[in-house]
């Protein structure tokens, strides 16, 4: 049986319904990831989980007991809010340490634990300053801290790293991990990054307008999305996905079962620049981004589709130049003119090294 | 013990009882006296809603002459049986009546009052006056219009204005009197539009308008008194306990320049200075009757006079209530105005102050439970025709309807 | 969340309101059906609307309810108004700040009473007032106060004590305003008047309400103040609605006109609120 | 080194001008205190004296005439009293509404507010009946009971105002981290709401201890508050300014300095910083 | 001239020394992004130059103009925040259209830019709601909608899209730019996404403790890092910085002239597998990140290196398996002790196609 059952769950504020019936079930130990576009009702969910919110319709179980009406403070969970909320008239030791506080741990533990936690999050030089001290990356810190310094049954996170530079969200993203797994609590996780979502997650679910559209690991999301939508809402740069009537040359050249007013989905690393007049088609470079290692290519092509490139070299191309785009057929996706996938592309190329 | 509840006035006298009240204690060692003093008003509510709801807060009550007649017929109150060693018969008769109904005392008085005019001597040799013992309204006004004197801080005449049934009313009331008015004819019909009335106050507005103080319509028994120790009036008409207060040289910047006479008379000297007792009663839903009598035995008996004497001097005891009192040499030594209050206690007549008859009694009230609303209905519109909001005929065009009004809802008449 | 939890915790102030209410309510509404003057109870009976018949006829009644309007319209005012500048005036710190503070509000200790004759006769006396010595020493005619502006007197005295009351919930009201959002707006390039205007007196605006609304209530049932100073005259100019009552209750003892008048002092008081609700109730949540 | 900070005109400005509207409106109370000191004949001396020689002969008397200790212990009894059984009650409802959203809740808000608008007088013989029938006349509970009822509405309003302006996310953290309703209250309600709670509360002693219809009526011998003490200072008869300014001045003090003392905590706890 | 110019400014909070020194000149039109590690002072440098704190020391010129003691107000700038500040008692419409209200423009207008706005943030549904209804991302919007509706002289944003999803921050980051040419207002834009700011920025300025590190264009700073924390800090993942003694092979076998004691700074690009003993050493692999389109095999070297190797391909690798690696010793950076630079990598191929 599922430790975490999310079951119909439905939320009204006041005219407004923002989750539509979620259905999940989280099994022990899981690391859920939530995705979605922004206000697609991820906190919203998690607040319900939570107990922060009163549930409009369905019900909760957590470990086999109906908690749809249980108080948030007995439920056991810890929670990173996405706007931190943070105790103002506290230091950030003693935001830290409340929760331990007041479930009487012993003081030597407590100190241990939140110096520790300090540790971790680069916040030991901060511990006796309030948050209104503190930059927004040590807020948000603090909050994390907040949260794992606990053993709760559930750990809650809503977007925790968003607002910390590159190095340290690395490091906060392994620490959460190496967490997850000696703590092995269920976690719930909120990003909106696409490396936590595929790194940590055991199963991503993707939300869009308050209902599931796909739940299933990193990869399988990934290489098979159940739809347009997940299809362009996983991977960044996002797929391409052009109208198939734009390149005819698929169907004609490589002889695809593109479905009638269907779409065509590539992903970006599958769109290829070659000299112009050499692929099956040709398109004009609209824009350039170097991103260092790599760089994206925006095209636009003779049928009118707008397509991203990508390629891990440097480039000499210019806006406005012609170039020919060569595309890899057999990891196209096709989607129907309702946007339900056809035809799932071949997933990337597996290097047998080593 | 028994814990005996007073309530009474915060004033003077009053205040001394409180202080003597542990001689009683002394004598009486299984009773205990617990004080309730609120000043007058404030007492006259909680007393009314205590005795109206019986609800028993208090053994022993201080009530005035108004209320006294209208409880005891009622049978509020109980029955005062004073020993014989009180000598009930030494009570001024005009005050005995007063606090009686058919014959049987309902409160025992622990001081009276009247009115009189008290003036400024110096001013009034200034001004070559002469006051007779009773002057006329006519001869006040003129006066005031000499002793007149703002640019020096002296106005020529100061009267209550502050609206209110015992406070402007009460005086407008006395000065009624001595025009020939009365509040109601036979039939309980208000006369507030008679000749009487419009000719008292027509002359009340006028001489406080023009030779009053400002802000009369504000001002009641306090405020002139302090007008009056600060020596900003020429006059002033008004209870005669203030003479003890004008002539007290610790309060007083002209304590020696002050001399009272009779209230002014106009068509009659009839009810032209009030009649006026603080007197202890004891309510039916009395928790300790018996010790209650007790405690008003003592505290309006002779021998509580000479105890006030002896501890604060014969110018400090309560007057107006004992025959005795104004037989004491000490007595017409010490207080200057002891003849003249007497003379004013004796002239007034409660069930007879009127020139035509008159179906009410009191003097300056009529007492019945209606007059409250009236007097200060009709209060209220004399001090509107004193500030100049409205004139004198519709000030009293107002007040008769008014009166009229609460009357017909009373059901003396349809 | 347990969906018993928020009621709970506001049962015990909704129940004993509720019984605090309801008998005393139905009570005068028995008492204000019945011929009842405390001086004779035993006249006694059921006379249908007489008394509320008695008491709207009465002279003054029309002057007491617009006096009464006038004096909460104009305290409320006043004390808003004036509450709100003296809160931001000692907002930002300066020497001696905590003092002001205190000195401020100290006019709300006062009770009524001392604060009505403080004002009767040590400030607005026209003879030894203050008012009146310095009207004199810049050489003026002192003002009569309470003979020529009853109603304006009663108001000066009930603002004076109810400023304080004001400036103290803005006072603290104000430092729960966001630092970032005023300097959000000064970078919008909102000027100081500006964000006065759209910052901090929005964000005041749930406290405003709720001084509006406090002050109604009790401003509409004044008469302690009136009592002790004007005797609500001259005439009827400075009687309003709780005095009339406080007339017929406590100075006539007629509790069967009182009680009518007591409903028909809730009935304005309602009208009132509904009309204030109106007009700041959305600031309220 | 740091720059020298400008002359600090605005400083000044409004340095003057909250002291010069400080005094202008202290100037009555700074008056009543200076009359306490005065005799009865300085106390109506015209022009006003300034400078006089202080005397304490108005506080001898009134303590002489009353028993100042018995009232000022049944005004700190009652209005204490009633003002945290007031918190007690007020404090959870306005805090319900202020962070369990309802559509009611101004419905709520109003009534509460409307059953205070029976005027007193009308509503004295009602309640006089009540207290004698259940004995409870002159005794500190009903003074207790009608100051608890009458400020409830009041207190409730404030306090929901100023929980408000709370961010209910800083409390919905702490109960994620497993605090009970209690803890919730003190550990994080109460160092934030300090400023309203302390204002409210500063408010409604000051309310009780003022009032003066209930306590007057309700009380006789024994439970006596201050507000009943100044009623026979303003005496009908005979002069009473210096001896009301004394008795007035002895009746404010005690809530007076302990407005003083609580003024610190009419700080609202600032949640700047705590939410995005 | 510069545009805006910061002379020495420094800033204290109490003992608190935030800001140390900051000497930097910006052109008229210039896009500068400011990176830096969480809490470094980047907030405080924004909030210094919109003069929303006051400057402890040093000057600040705007367009030849003394502003150091300006009010803010009167320097019209826009500014985003990263705590967002947005007015909680008016709707996303009036939040929005404030600024333009102030400056009275024409209502029509108002009603045009702010629609606009909202159009191109995704906001249109939610002009009528308050922020306290809307959703973390929604109300980051809204700050973002407040300042592009002005046209200021500069622009300051602050993190302004941390909380959006990956899509929805693409779209806007290109939305930015685009206002950005059209409006060729100054900006200012601090960010901890390395996408962000390698494709929006003229020119990266790199903060770390109050104090410059480095000022450059993104390929600048990419391929020639003045010292070890740049290097590290601009690409992600991170450069690998190892000491050289871990990997002697890369002296021995490659003469790379490595400082004494210094170290080496590899991109993970750099770094490939190959089969067991084929490369100069062996490593063992301690993790695997697969991110769809690409894959991070965590090493550990034989002489203690930790090695992060980045490959467009996914693999067949298994944790704990013993590893090939090759090293790309063109592309190798080299610091001497002290981290400072002694010799730059070269930078990646460049692809000659078309
Ligand atoms: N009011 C303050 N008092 C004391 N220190 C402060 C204050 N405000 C900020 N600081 C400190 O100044 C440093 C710089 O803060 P700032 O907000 O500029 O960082 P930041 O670069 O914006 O960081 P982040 O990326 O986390 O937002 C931080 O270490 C912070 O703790
Ligand atoms: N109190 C509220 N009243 C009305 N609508 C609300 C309220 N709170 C949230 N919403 C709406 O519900 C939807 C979901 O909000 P939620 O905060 O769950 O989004 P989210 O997925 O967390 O988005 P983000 O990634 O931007 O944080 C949003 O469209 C938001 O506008
Ligand atoms: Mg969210
Ligand atoms: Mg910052």
């Amino acid at each position: 049986m599922a430790y975490l059952e999310l079951k119909g769950i439905q939320k009204h504020f006041g005219p407004v319904h923002t989750i539509r019936g979620i259905d999940l079930a989280i099994q022990q130990g899981e690391f859920i990831v939530f995705v979605g576009p922004s206000g697609c009702g991820k906190s919203t969910l998690l607040r319900l989980i939570a107990g922060l919110e009163t549930i409009t319709d369905g019900s909760l179980m957590l470990d086999g007991r109906d908690i749809t009406d249980a108080p948030s403070s007995k439920r056991d969970l810890a929670m990173v809010f996405q706007s931190y909320a943070l105790y103002p008239h506290m230091s950030v030791f003693e935001n830290m340490s409340f929760a331990l506080k007041l479930a009487k741990a012993d003081p030597a533990v407590i100190r241990d634990k939140v110096e520790r936690a300090a540790r971790i999050l680069n916040l030991t030089p901060y511990l006796q300053r309030t948050p209104k001290e503190l930059s927004g990356g040590q807020r948000q810190r603090v909050a994390i801290g907040r949260a794992i310094v606990r053993s709760p049954k559930v750990f809650l996170f809503d977007e925790p790293l968003s607002n910390l530079d590159a190095a340290l969200r690395g490091q906060t993203r392994v620490e959460i991990a190496r967490l997850h797994r000696e703590l092995g609590a269920t976690t719930i996780y909120v990003t909106h990054d696409q490396v936590e979502a595929m790194t940590l997650a055991d199963r991503v679910v993707v939300l869009r307008d308050g209902r599931i559209e796909q739940v299933g690991t990193p990869l399988e999301l990934y290489d098979k999305p159940a739809n347009q939508f997940v299809a362009q809402f996983i991977g960044t740069p996002q797929m391409n996905v052009v109208p198939a009537s734009q390149v005819p040359q698929l169907e004609d050249v490589c002889g695809l079962p593109v479905p009638p007013a269907g779409f065509v989905g590539l992903r970006p690393e599958s769109v290829t620049i070659v000299p112009a007049g050499q692929g099956p088609f040709n398109g004009r470079v609209e824009l350039l981004e170097a991103l260092g290692a790599e760089t994206l290519i925006y095209l636009s092509t003779e049928g009118g589709a707008q397509l991203v490139s990508r390629q891990a070299t440097r480039t000499l191309l210019q806006v406005g130049q012609t170039v020919g785009v060569a595309i890899d057929a057999d990891a196209a996706h096709l989607f129907d003119a309702q946007g339900r996938v056809t035809r799932h592309g071949a997933a990337a190329p597996v290097k047998v090294a080593a | 013990a028994t814990e005996l509840v007073v309530a009474t006035v915060n004033n003077g006298h009053m205040i001394e009882m409180q202080k003597l009240g542990k001689n009683f204690e002394a004598a009486n060692p299984d009773i205990k006296l617990k004080w309730v003093v609120l000043e007058e008003g404030v007492l006259r509510q909680r007393v009314t809603t205590d005795i109206a709801t019986k609800g028993g807060q208090f053994d022993v009550m201080t009530i005035g002459m108004y209320e006294t007649p209208i409880w005891g017929k009622k049978g509020w109150l109980k029955e005062l049986k004073p020993d014989a060693a009180y000598d009930v018969d030494d009570v001024l008769p005009a005050i005995r009546n007063g606090l009686s109904v058919d014959g049987k005392l309902y409160a025992a008085p622990f001081y009276g009052e009247s009115s009189m005019l008290m003036y400024r001597t110096d001013l009034a040799t200034k001004a070559g006056i002469k006051f007779a013992d009773r002057p006329t309204w006519d001869q006040v006004r003129d006066a005031a219009a000499k002793m007149h004197d703002p640019a020096n801080g002296v106005y020529g005449i100061c009267l209550r204005g502050k609206p209110g049934w015992g406070d402007n009313m009460a005086f407008i009331t006395t000065m009624v009197n001595a025009f020939g008015g009365q509040w109601f004819d036979l039939s309980w019909k208000p006369q507030l539009e008679s000749k009487a009335w419009k000719d008292a106050v027509t002359l009340y507005v006028d001489m406080l308008k023009k030779y009053g103080p400002p802000g009369s319509s504000a001002n009641s028994f306090n405020e002139i008194l302090a007008l009056y120790n600060e020596g900003k009036c020429g006059m002033w008409v008004d209870a005669s306990i203030a003479a003890s207060f004008v002539s007290d040289p610790k309060q007083s910047k002209v304590a020696d320049k002050v001399d009272f006479v009779q209230a002014p008379s106009a068509v009659t000297d009839k009810g032209a200075n009030w009649l006026w007792a603080w007197a202890l009663a004891i309510p039916n839903s009395a928790k300790n009757p018996d010790a209650a009598q007790k405690f008003i035995n003592w505290a309006t008996s002779k021998d509580y006079i000479k105890l006030v004497a002896k501890e604060e001097g014969w110018a400090a005891v309560p007057t107006g209530t004992r025959k005795s009192t104004y037989l004491t040499r000490e007595f017409r030594q010490a207080a200057k105005f002891a003849a003249a209050e007497q003379r004013a206690m004796l002239s007034a007549n409660p069930n007879d102050a009127t020139l035509p008859k008159s179906p009410y009694v009191g003097v300056q009230f009529a007492a019945i439970p209606e007059f409250a609303s009236i007097g200060i209905a009709v209060g209220q519109q004399m001090s509107a025709a004193l500030a100049g909001k409205a004139t004198v005929d519709e000030a009293l065009k107002a007040s008769q309807v008014a009166a009229d009004r609460e009357m017909r809802k009373a059901g003396y008449y349809k | 969340m347990n969906r018993l939890l928020p009621r709970a915790l506001m049962a015990p102030a909704v129940a004993t309101l509720f019984l605090w209410m309801i008998v005393p309510l139905a009570m005068t509404l028995y008492f204000s059906v019945i011929r009842f003057n405390l001086m004779q109870p035993e006249a006694t009976g059921f006379i249908g609307l007489q008394n509320f018949e008695f008491f709207v006829t009465d002279p003054s009644f029309t002057a007491s309810v617009l006096n009464t309007l006038w004096l909460l319209g104009s305290v409320i005012v006043i004390t808003v108004v004036l509450g709100t500048g003296l809160a931001l005036l000692i907002d930002a710190p300066f020497p001696g700040r905590g003092l002001v503070r205190v000195l401020l509000i100290s006019p709300f200790f006062v009770m009524p009473t001392v604060n009505a004759l403080l004002w009767k006769h040590m400030m607005m006396n026209p003879i030894y007032g203050v008012l009146a010595q310095v009207w004199k020493f810049f050489g003026a005619e002192p003002v009569d106060w309470l003979t020529q502006w009853p109603l304006l007197s009663v108001i000066i005295m009930i603002s004076w004590q109810w400023l304080p009351f004001a400036t103290l919930i803005f006072m603290t009201a104000l430092q729960s305003l966001n630092r970032e959002q005023l300097e959000a707006a000064r970078m919008d390039g909102a000027t100081y008047l500006q964000q006065l205007r759209y910052m901090v007196l929005p964000h005041l605006a749930r406290s405003m309400a709720v001084v509006i609304m406090i002050e109604m209530i009790f401003l509409i049932s004044v008469f302690a103040e009136i009592y002790t100073t004007t005797g609500g005259g001259p005439g009827d100019a400075s009687t309003n609605v709780a005095f009339l009552i406080y007339k017929q209750a406590l100075m006539s003892f007629d509790a069967g006109v009182a009680s009518a008048g007591a409903l028909f002092a809730v009935l304005l008081a309602n009208v009132a609120a509904i009309f204030l609700i109106r007009l700041i109730g959305k600031n309220l949540d | 080194m740091a720059r020298p900070t400008p002359f600090p005109t605005a400083l000044v400005l409004r340095t003057i001008a909250a002291w010069l509207v400080t005094l202008l409106l202290f100037f009555p109370l700074g008056w009543l205190v200076l009359t306490a000191f005065k005799t009865e004949m300085q106390a109506i001396h015209v022009p006003p004296l300034l400078v006089f020689e202080p005397t304490l002969e108005n506080f001898t008397t009134v303590n002489e005439r009353s028993d100042y200790l018995l009232y000022a212990k049944n005004s700190v009894i009652t209005s204490v009293i009633s003002t945290l059984l007031g918190l007690a009650i007020a404090a959870p409802a306005a805090y319900s509404m202020a962070f369990f959203r309802s559509p009611r809740t101004r419905d709520i808000l109003m009534w509460m507010l409307s059953t205070k608008m029976m005027p007193a007088v009308g509503a004295l013989v009602p309640i006089y009946v009540l207290a004698q029938k259940a004995s409870l006349l002159d005794t500190h509970l009903s003074l207790i009971i009608v100051f608890t009822m009458s400020n409830l509405p009041i207190m409730v309003w404030m306090l929901y105002s100023h929980f408000k302006d709370i961010p209910s996310e800083i409390l919905e953290a702490a109960r994620m981290d497993g605090a009970t309703l209690w803890q919730e209250a003190r550990l994080v309600l109460l160092p934030l709401g300090m400023g309203g709670l302390a204002s409210t509360g500063l408010l409604c002693l000051v309310l009780s201890w003022n009032e003066a219809f209930w306590s007057l009526n309700l009380s006789s011998s024994n439970a006596g508050t201050l507000a009943t003490l100044i009623a026979s200072y303003s005496s009908p008869e005979g002069l009473f300014w210096a001896k009301l300014s004394a008795a007035s001045l002895l009746a404010i003090a005690p809530i007076v300095v302990f407005g003083w003392f609580s003024q610190k905590q009419l700080v609202q706890g600032l949640t700047f910083g705590a939410v995005k």
